[in-house]
């Protein structure tokens, strides 16, 4: 492939490790939520750049899907539900943004070296967005592991969903299955936690898993 | 052809054991189930008895059960013959006993299944040749012993022993289990034939010695392992406790010696220090703890754990003589150490029935409230003496005739090329005369507290002779231990097969000798005849009764006891246990158990009674066992943080452990 | 054979006979020690009779085993008596029963008096019983590394053997037998219950082991166990003679008048054995009872220290 | 695509399903959710005599007929086991009917879910279905909707989807490595394929496909510390579900992870799967052993138990060689058969004395004899006491081990010890003891409860010989 496609494609990459990066940053639920549609917007456009340059039209629906979904209608979904429930707005953090920040950079330079063993009979397209990719993933998992409220946990988890997704389509010519089941995953991901923010409303007044825990196996 | 009857046996005995869950709780079962368990188990020790006497070759079979590309490998030669016996004699007593006893059982559902299938599991046990078959009948007759324990669950303390005893005894499994796994090898060859050829080498013997010891001595009850056994063997019911203080620790003994003479290869140096030392310490530690007690059952247990040790020294002595190629001498350790496993077997058998029996009269355990059943009970008072008797080591009776023996083989030591044994033999026969003094000490005191003087409590003022079936089974052993005691001769000949199958050699033989003696080794050096002795004493007792009701005048009154003129009312005013052995107590105890008297002496005029403390500790329990529940408990709190955790903190977890790993893979080259 | 048995019957008839007679001996001797007349040296006999002709005065609650054993006390102890070599090697039957078992027999003796010490169920008998068996568990380990050392010397456990070994030139001097000797006697003193464990001649003290035990007992039992006692300490006499002083004591198949000889030699060693022992009870008092066990341990530490010095002494 | 045993393993589940979702009435629906499971079972069991060809979607070999029997037997056993307890939640009104409906329609989802997992020849087939199964799984923790139900739900859900996430991230690398070799497109994900060439994949990003697979699919098998979910699960869904659970679905989710051992064993340059294995095995066994010590909860003892014995099941395969993956294969069957029976039990103890909590249960042998010597036997079996099947697997677990390796041996045998300690401690109170709790009679069916015990009894004293080929061929397929 040309250089310019390479570039354009390691650009948007790059991009959504960077705003994982903004993710971890933010300590206020609207400003996350922000963040996140823009996180997905971004893996939408570099879903689409790889549908062009790969010309895998299928891969279209797959940035469609990122970009409807993920980046509109969940965010909103999400505001209403904290309008509704009236969470608190900010987010309560376990560990300092400094240190979220430093575990994140050794994270994404875990990623690095660890791709970085791959033979390089793979395309070097394959292996930098698998590399972003991975540090996304991390990245997310850090996210759930270090916000308090489900709302947090919850955003991180769909981020870290769209490290997978960028890793797929990363993937030249996975077979579609791989896509769509991405997507359903997600779509029954969202149903459930739906159908359980809202029996959690309707037994608890609030989405913040500290309750949950309240009800902690053998404290009876 | 035996070892198909014994096998058969064994299934006949499975099959009982179904069969008494069905009919468990009619009234039937109780006679049905022991009467049919006598029969089998008389027909097995036919059996077993013929392929012993008959000096016949080793029968083997294989079964289509087990690991399936190896089978079930059972095979009776002259050891496992001469085990089975052991067993089956045993059994058969229980059994003739049991039809008495069982009729007491409150809950005969709980005890039928599991006796006949604790049974099937002995007999498996010393059939089976091959790791698998074996390990799968050890712990089977360990699971059904168990439940047997805790047959009387709702008493705390017998669950408390039945679960010490369980873990014990999967601790024990688990260690013969690695032994074997050692043995087998990795392609796993796990018949005892592949591993007797397999010539192990010396660190791997050693290791496989180390486990037996520890597997097969937990079993045994050897010390430090024997904390289980006064806990469980008491909690039983009494013919059950019989036959694990009988039968079952001697089927340790035969995973020991099967082991450790014929799987682990050539022994080392040191393997006989080894079980001597330990052979040593348990028969003193095992008598002195029982001369502690004062529960009649847990006092007999504890006298198991001092017999063992008494075996142990004795293959002991075997094995250090092996390792030097003096298998004469060997075979005289070896065969005095089998001939008190037998006769073991017999009046602990014998002591326990007398046990149940006292049990069911009274409903007593405790000695403190027992005394003067000699009156009320005489047959089995009888009987129980001449158990006391043999158990003491007296002669002319088995106890002594095996102790005898196990002398002669120490007083063999000095041939030893080895220093260390040189000096440490006789250090451990001084420790065997040690435990032979005290058990007498301790037999005084069983017998005279619980039989002489008065009752102590109206229910022992009450007791009852037991029944026909019991006595029976108590004066058919207490026969056998008078045979046993007074024509060894026969015994050692018996053995002379299992010598020659392990050491290839055997004692001379003893049915030549002019009346019925032994002769160990040869007549200048020692002999020993009990019957002669026997008949002596006979004879001179009778002579002087004879002479005195002749002579003497036979006039004889009635009249209160004597007593240096003391008016003694109270029975109260009787020694009891724990004042018979304070004495002793203060000899040994202050430094075995940290025993400690507080007197409490109010002054003059002060009507409050004086009282006297005696504080005790088991050393062993609050070194040993204690600490290490501690470990565990305080383990087990900490991890148990984990199930309270968040969420999240769960998920920092799966976090931790993906970042970990990629760690790893970093650093992997 | 014939003669065999007759000489076996006449070393058992012998100590029979001799063994009040030696207890008279040691009594007068003591008494003289002491300055006074002391009882006549027949006065044993003369007890023995006089109770023999008493009646039986037997506790309420004595069971059948009380009355059985003087019997059996008896015999075993008169048993054990009958096996030691006293005048003449190879008896017809000292092969039946070695060291080990003649031990054995006096701790069957020892185990059914002391349960008839518990039989009536007085505190006295407790006592008695309790320490006797004290003293037993001690005494009896000592008593067999006592035979250790002389059995591994000897190479045998059969006293007719042991004895010609000990005449033998083969023997020397040697610590271990030496200490084996001392462990004997005060095996010995413990055993019979003279002082300074135990003192015979006491009653109504709170000290005394043997006689409580026996306290109830009355008439014929009492002479049996009576006789018993004094055999046990004939015993153990002899036994000291055969084992370090088996002078005299001929080899089988030798002529009557020899024998003689043998058995005159044998009442003199008895007559040393006795002085000895008088003169030990004189000069010491009696100790504390629980002081004892140190005695004994004592002994016991002898016993093992010579099984030990052994390989050191000698051409083992 | 025309109409064999396999398409009946999948087709009778979702038909039934979507019958179970609409049919009202419960009597009728427990029928027909058994006579589904018959079916299946059936099916599945013809597999064993007409094997279907390898298609690029599914794919049956000794390796899954194995599992795919055990699955729908236990899974038969367990619907005639839900029937009796649904109704009795029924009458308790623990379940209003439209649950149960749902509940019956779940339970045939689950059961086409996981066979689905079992014979699919596309590793992304693979991820689809057992990700369903887990979602299945979720819905029915939480049926009851009480608060510890819906948080262990909850706690499920998210560590559940982590794990998809994760299992899904190794499926991608998985392809990545395979597409160089054999090219774009479906072919790349067929397993059967794939272990053909594995040969010649890149050996670092199979490596690194393998830890992701390892904590994905990890997780659902509940290895330590990716358990936290199970416990949870097990104590609050309802019984039959826990059954399955423990019996079934930790099961399909180790075999997911045995494929990708196969895949690793094939290529030389990988790291060898089985250290890792053996790792998170031992770490599995020992942290369960010791928290079965401070459990209140029975069935969350047992959930623990389960923990324990994946992880000795997991340090078998890892020590591979024909001795310990013939223990793990058996271990894996009898654990599934005891611990399911284990659950009957359990579920009918609770039933009757209207509790789980172990301090109100007592003297069961007492009260219900039949009950509580299934439980004690049962719990014999897990302990791995003679004469029952477990035995012989940990027999040779440890004696295969300790020859090899004897540090791993004594670990091994240190959990095992300390497991059977906890679980009689326990046990103990439950079973003996002075009575506590209600002692009036259980209406239940012992049958599939003596049933299991039964085949576990026998597997442990006989095993038939074609068992022992089948088991020592797949055993050789793992290497």
């Amino acid at each position: 492939m040309s250089r310019i496609d390479f570039d354009v494609a390691h650009l948007l990459a790059g991009s959504l490790v960077l705003i994982s990066f903004l993710e971890l940053y933010q300590d206020r639920l609207y400003a996350l939520l922000n963040v996140y549609a823009l996180h997905a917007l971004t893996l939408a456009a570099s879903v689409a750049w790889q549908a062009l340059v790969q010309d895998a039209p299928h891969l279209y629906v797959t940035a469609a899907i990122a970009l409807v979904f993920k980046a509109i209608v969940i965010p909103v979904a999400l505001h209403r539900m904290i309008v509704q429930l009236g969470i608190h707005r900010e987010i309560e953090k376990v560990v300092g943004i400094g240190s979220t920040m430093l575990a994140g950079m050794g994270l994404v330079a875990l990623a690095m070296v660890v791709m970085l063993r791959v033979t390089h009979n793979a395309d070097p397209l394959a292996q930098e967005d698998l590399a972003f990719a991975l540090s996304v993933v991390l990245l997310g998992l850090l996210m759930m592991v270090t916000r308090r409220n489900a709302v947090g946990q919850v955003v991180g988890f769909m981020s870290l969903e769209n490290g997978l997704v960028l890793a797929a389509t990363g993937a030249k010519g996975m077979p579609l299955v791989v896509e769509i089941s991405v997507a359903f995953s997600i779509l029954i991901a969202f149903i459930v936690i739906g159908i359980f923010l809202f029996r959690i409303r309707e037994r608890f007044d609030t989405v913040d898993v500290q309750a949950l825990d309240r009800f902690r196996g053998e404290r009876r | 052809m035996t070892l198909a009857v014994a096998l058969a046996s064994a299934a006949a005995l499975l099959a009982l054991a179904v069969f008494a869950v069905a009919i468990g709780r009619s009234a039937a079962a109780t006679p049905i189930i022991y009467g049919a368990s006598v029969f089998v188990t008389a027909i097995s020790l036919v059996a077993a008895a013929a392929q012993l006497l008959g000096a016949a070759e080793p029968l083997g079979v294989t079964l289509p059960l087990g690991v399936p590309w190896i089978g079930a490998h059972f095979r009776l030669d002259a050891l496992s013959a001469f085990f089975l016996v052991v067993v089956d004699f045993g059994a058969l007593g229980a059994s003739l006993f049991a039809l008495g006893y069982g009729a007491h059982e409150t809950a005969p559902q709980r005890v039928l299944p599991f006796y006949a299938a604790f049974l099937a599991g002995m007999t498996l046990v010393v059939l089976a040749d091959d790791a698998f078959t074996f390990l799968l009948s050890w712990e089977f007759m360990s699971l059904t012993s168990w439940a047997l324990v805790m047959s009387h669950h709702r008493v705390p303390e017998n669950v408390r022993a039945g679960y010490v005893y369980l873990i014990m005894a999967s601790f024990g499994t688990l260690a013969l289990l690695l032994g074997f796994g050692l043995l087998a090898g990795p392609d796993g060859s796990y018949t005892f034939a592949a591993m007797r050829a397999a010539h192990p080498s010396a660190t791997i013997g050693a290791f496989a010695l180390i486990l037996a010891l520890i597997g097969a001595g937990s079993k045994a009850g050897v010390v430090p392992l024997h904390a289980w056994l006064p806990l469980a063997h008491p909690a039983a019911p009494s013919h059950v406790s019989a036959l694990m203080s009988g039968v079952m620790t001697k089927i340790a003994v035969y995973a020991f010696v099967r082991i450790a003479f014929e799987l682990a290869g050539a022994p080392s140096w040191w393997w006989s220090i080894v079980v001597l030392a330990v052979g040593g310490i348990t028969a003193v530690m095992g008598v002195l703890y029982a001369l502690m007690q004062h529960d009649l059952k847990r006092l007999l247990a504890y006298h198991t754990v001092e017999n063992i040790g008494i075996i142990f020294i004795g293959l002991g002595l075997a094995l250090a003589f092996q390792t030097y190629g003096m298998p004469f001498a060997a075979a005289l350790s070896l065969t005095a150490a089998l001939f008190h496993v037998f006769n073991h077997s017999l009046f602990k058998s014998l002591l326990f029935f007398g046990a149940g029996a006292v049990l069911t009269a009274t409903g007593e355990r405790d000695m403190e409230h027992l005394g003067g059943l000699i009156h009320r009970m005489p047959q089995t008072a009888f009987a129980f003496l001449i158990g006391c008797a043999a158990i003491s080591a007296l002669p002319p009776l088995n106890g002594f005739a095996s102790e005898w023996l196990t002398f002669q083989a120490i007083l063999l030591s000095p041939d030893l090329p080895s220093w260390g044994l040189k000096i440490l033999v006789p250090a451990v026969g001084a420790l065997l005369a040690l435990s032979a003094a005290l058990a007498a000490a301790c037999f005084v005191k069983a017998y005279g507290v619980t039989f002489l003087g008065r009752p102590r409590s109206p229910a022992a003022a009450a007791a009852t002779e037991t029944d026909g079936f019991s006595l029976a089974a108590m004066l058919l052993l207490a026969a056998a231990c008078l045979v046993a005691g007074v024509l060894p001769g026969l015994f050692i000949d018996a053995l002379a097969p299992v010598d020659t199958a392990l050491l290839g050699a055997h004692m001379p033989p003893q049915l030549g000798v002019p009346w019925l003696a032994i002769i160990p080794i040869t007549a200048s050096r020692s002999s020993y005849d009990g019957l002669l002795v026997f008949l002596f004493m006979l004879m001179s007792g009778g002579l002087a009764a004879f002479a005195i009701h002749r002579l003497a005048s036979n006039r004889l009154r009635r009249a209160p006891a004597w007593d240096c003129g003391y008016p003694d009312a109270s029975p109260a005013t009787q020694y009891t246990a724990m004042s018979f052995a304070q004495p002793i107590r203060r000899v040994f105890g202050t430094m075995v158990f940290r025993a400690g008297e507080t007197a409490e002496m109010p002054p003059p005029g002060d009507t409050r009674p004086a009282r006297l403390a005696v504080e005790m500790h088991d050393l062993i329990w609050e070194t040993l066992y204690a600490p290490l529940a501690n470990v565990i408990g305080v383990a087990a709190d900490r991890l148990n943080r984990l199930q309270f955790l968040t969420i999240r903190q769960f998920l920092s977890l799966v976090f931790s452990a993906l970042v970990i790993l990629l760690l790893v893979l970093a650093v992997w080259s | 054979m014939i003669r065999d048995l007759t000489v076996q019957g006449a070393q058992m008839l012998l100590v029979l006979l001799v063994a009040p007679l030696f207890t008279g001996f040691v009594r007068k001797l003591k008494a003289r020690l002491l300055r006074r007349q002391g009882p006549p040296l027949i006065q044993p006999y003369l007890d023995l009779i006089r109770l023999t002709r008493k009646e039986v005065v037997l506790a309420e609650q004595a069971s059948w085993l009380f009355r059985v054993v003087p019997y059996l006390v008896f015999a075993a102890t008169w048993v054990a008596a009958s096996l030691i070599p006293t005048f003449r090697a190879d008896l017809l039957f000292s092969w039946s029963a070695d060291l080990i078992a003649i031990i054995a027999l006096l701790g069957s003796a020892r185990f059914y008096l002391a349960l008839a010490g518990l039989d009536v169920g007085t505190s006295f008998g407790g006592i008695g019983s309790s320490r006797e068996v004290m003293i037993a568990s001690l005494a009896e380990p000592a008593m067999i590394m006592m035979v250790f050392t002389v059995a591994l010397i000897a190479g045998s456990t059969q006293l007719s053997t042991v004895a010609s070994f000990m005449a033998s030139p083969a023997v020397g001097l040697r610590v271990s037998l030496g200490l084996a000797l001392i462990a004997l006697i005060m095996v010995a003193i413990a055993e019979n219950g003279r002082i300074p464990i135990d003192n015979p001649a006491t009653h109504l003290e709170l000290t005394m082991v043997h006689e409580a035990m026996v306290l109830e007992y009355s008439g014929r039992h009492l002479a049996l166990i009576e006789l018993a006692g004094s055999l046990k300490l004939v015993l153990y006499v002899s036994l000291v003679a055969c084992l370090f002083a088996p002078w005299g004591i001929e080899a089988a198949g030798t002529a009557p008048p020899t024998l003689a000889l043998g058995a005159v030699a044998y009442l003199g060693k008895l007559a040393v054995g006795g002085f000895l022992l008088a003169l030990f009870e004189t000069s010491i008092a009696k100790m504390r009872v629980f002081r004892v066990p140190e005695f004994l341990g004592v002994a016991l530490m002898l016993g093992l220290l010579a099984t030990l010095l052994r390989f050191v002494s000698g051409s083992f | 695509m025309r109409i064999d045993a396999l398409t009946g393993v999948l087709l009778i589940p979702a038909i039934a399903a979507a019958l179970l979702a609409v049919l009202p009435g419960y009597r009728m629906t427990a029928r027909l959710n058994i006579v589904a499971t018959t079916a299946t079972l059936i099916c599945a069991a013809s597999l064993f005599f007409r094997r279907p060809p390898t298609g690029p979607y599914l794919l049956v070999d000794d390796l899954n007929a194995t599992f795919i029997v055990l699955t729908t037997f236990v899974g038969f056993t367990t619907s005639v086991f839900s029937a009796s307890y649904i109704a009795h939640e029924l009458e308790i009104g623990r379940l209003t009917p439209p649950f149960v409906r749902f509940y019956h329609a779940m339970y045939q989802v689950l059961m086409f879910a996981m066979n689905l997992a079992l014979i699919a020849n596309n590793i992304g087939l693979m991820w689809v279905a057992i990700e369903m199964a887990t979602l299945t799984t979720v819905l029915m923790v939480g049926i009851y909707r009480t608060h510890e139900a819906l948080e262990a739900a909850w706690k499920y859900f998210i560590l559940g989807s982590v794990g998809i996430a994760l299992a899904l991230f190794g499926t991608i690398l998985v392809y990545m490595a395979a597409r160089p070799v054999i090219g774009e497109g479906l072919d790349a994900m067929i397993w059967s394929v794939l272990v053909r060439r594995a040969g010649d994949f890149d050996p670092a990003l199979l490596n690194l496909a393998f830890i992701f697979l390892l904590l994905g699919y990890g997780t659902k098998v509940g290895l330590a510390p990716l358990h936290a979910w199970l416990p949870d699960a097990h104590a609050e869904g309802p019984t039959p579900i826990s059954a399955v659970l423990s019996g079934l679905l930790l099961n399909v989710a180790l075999y997911a992870l045995l494929r990708f051992k196969m895949l690793l064993a094939a290529n030389a340059g990988a790291l060898a799967p089985g250290p890792l294995m053996i790792t998170l095995g031992l770490v599995s066994l020992v942290f369960a052993a010791f928290m079965l010590y401070r459990r209140r909860d029975i069935k969350r003892m047992f959930a623990y138990s389960s923990i324990e014995h994946m992880g000795i099941i997991t340090f078998a395969f890892g020590m591979g060689g024909p001795i310990a993956n013939f223990a793990g294969l058996l271990h894996m069957t009898m654990h599934s058969l005891t611990k399911s029976a284990i659950f009957f039990a359990v579920g009918h103890v609770a039933q009757v004395k209207g509790t789980q909590r172990i301090a109100d249960m007592g003297g069961l042998t007492e009260t219900h004899p039949t009950l509580g010597w299934g439980l004690i036997l049962g719990v014999v079996a897990i302990a791995g006491l003679p004469p029952l099947g477990i035995f012989m697997s940990e027999f040779l677990v440890v004696s295969s081990t300790f020859a090899r390796s004897p540090a791993l041996a004594i670990i091994l045998v240190f959990g095992l010890l300390v497991g059977l300690a906890g679980l009689f401690l326990r046990l103990n109170s439950i079973a003996f003891g002075e009575p506590r709790g209600p002692s009036a009679k259980a209406q239940a069916s012992y049958v599939p409860m003596f049933a299991h015990l039964g085949l576990v009894f026998a597997a442990g004293i006989y095993m038939p010989p074609a068992l022992v080929a089948w088991f020592q061929n797949v055993a050789g397929l793992l290497g």
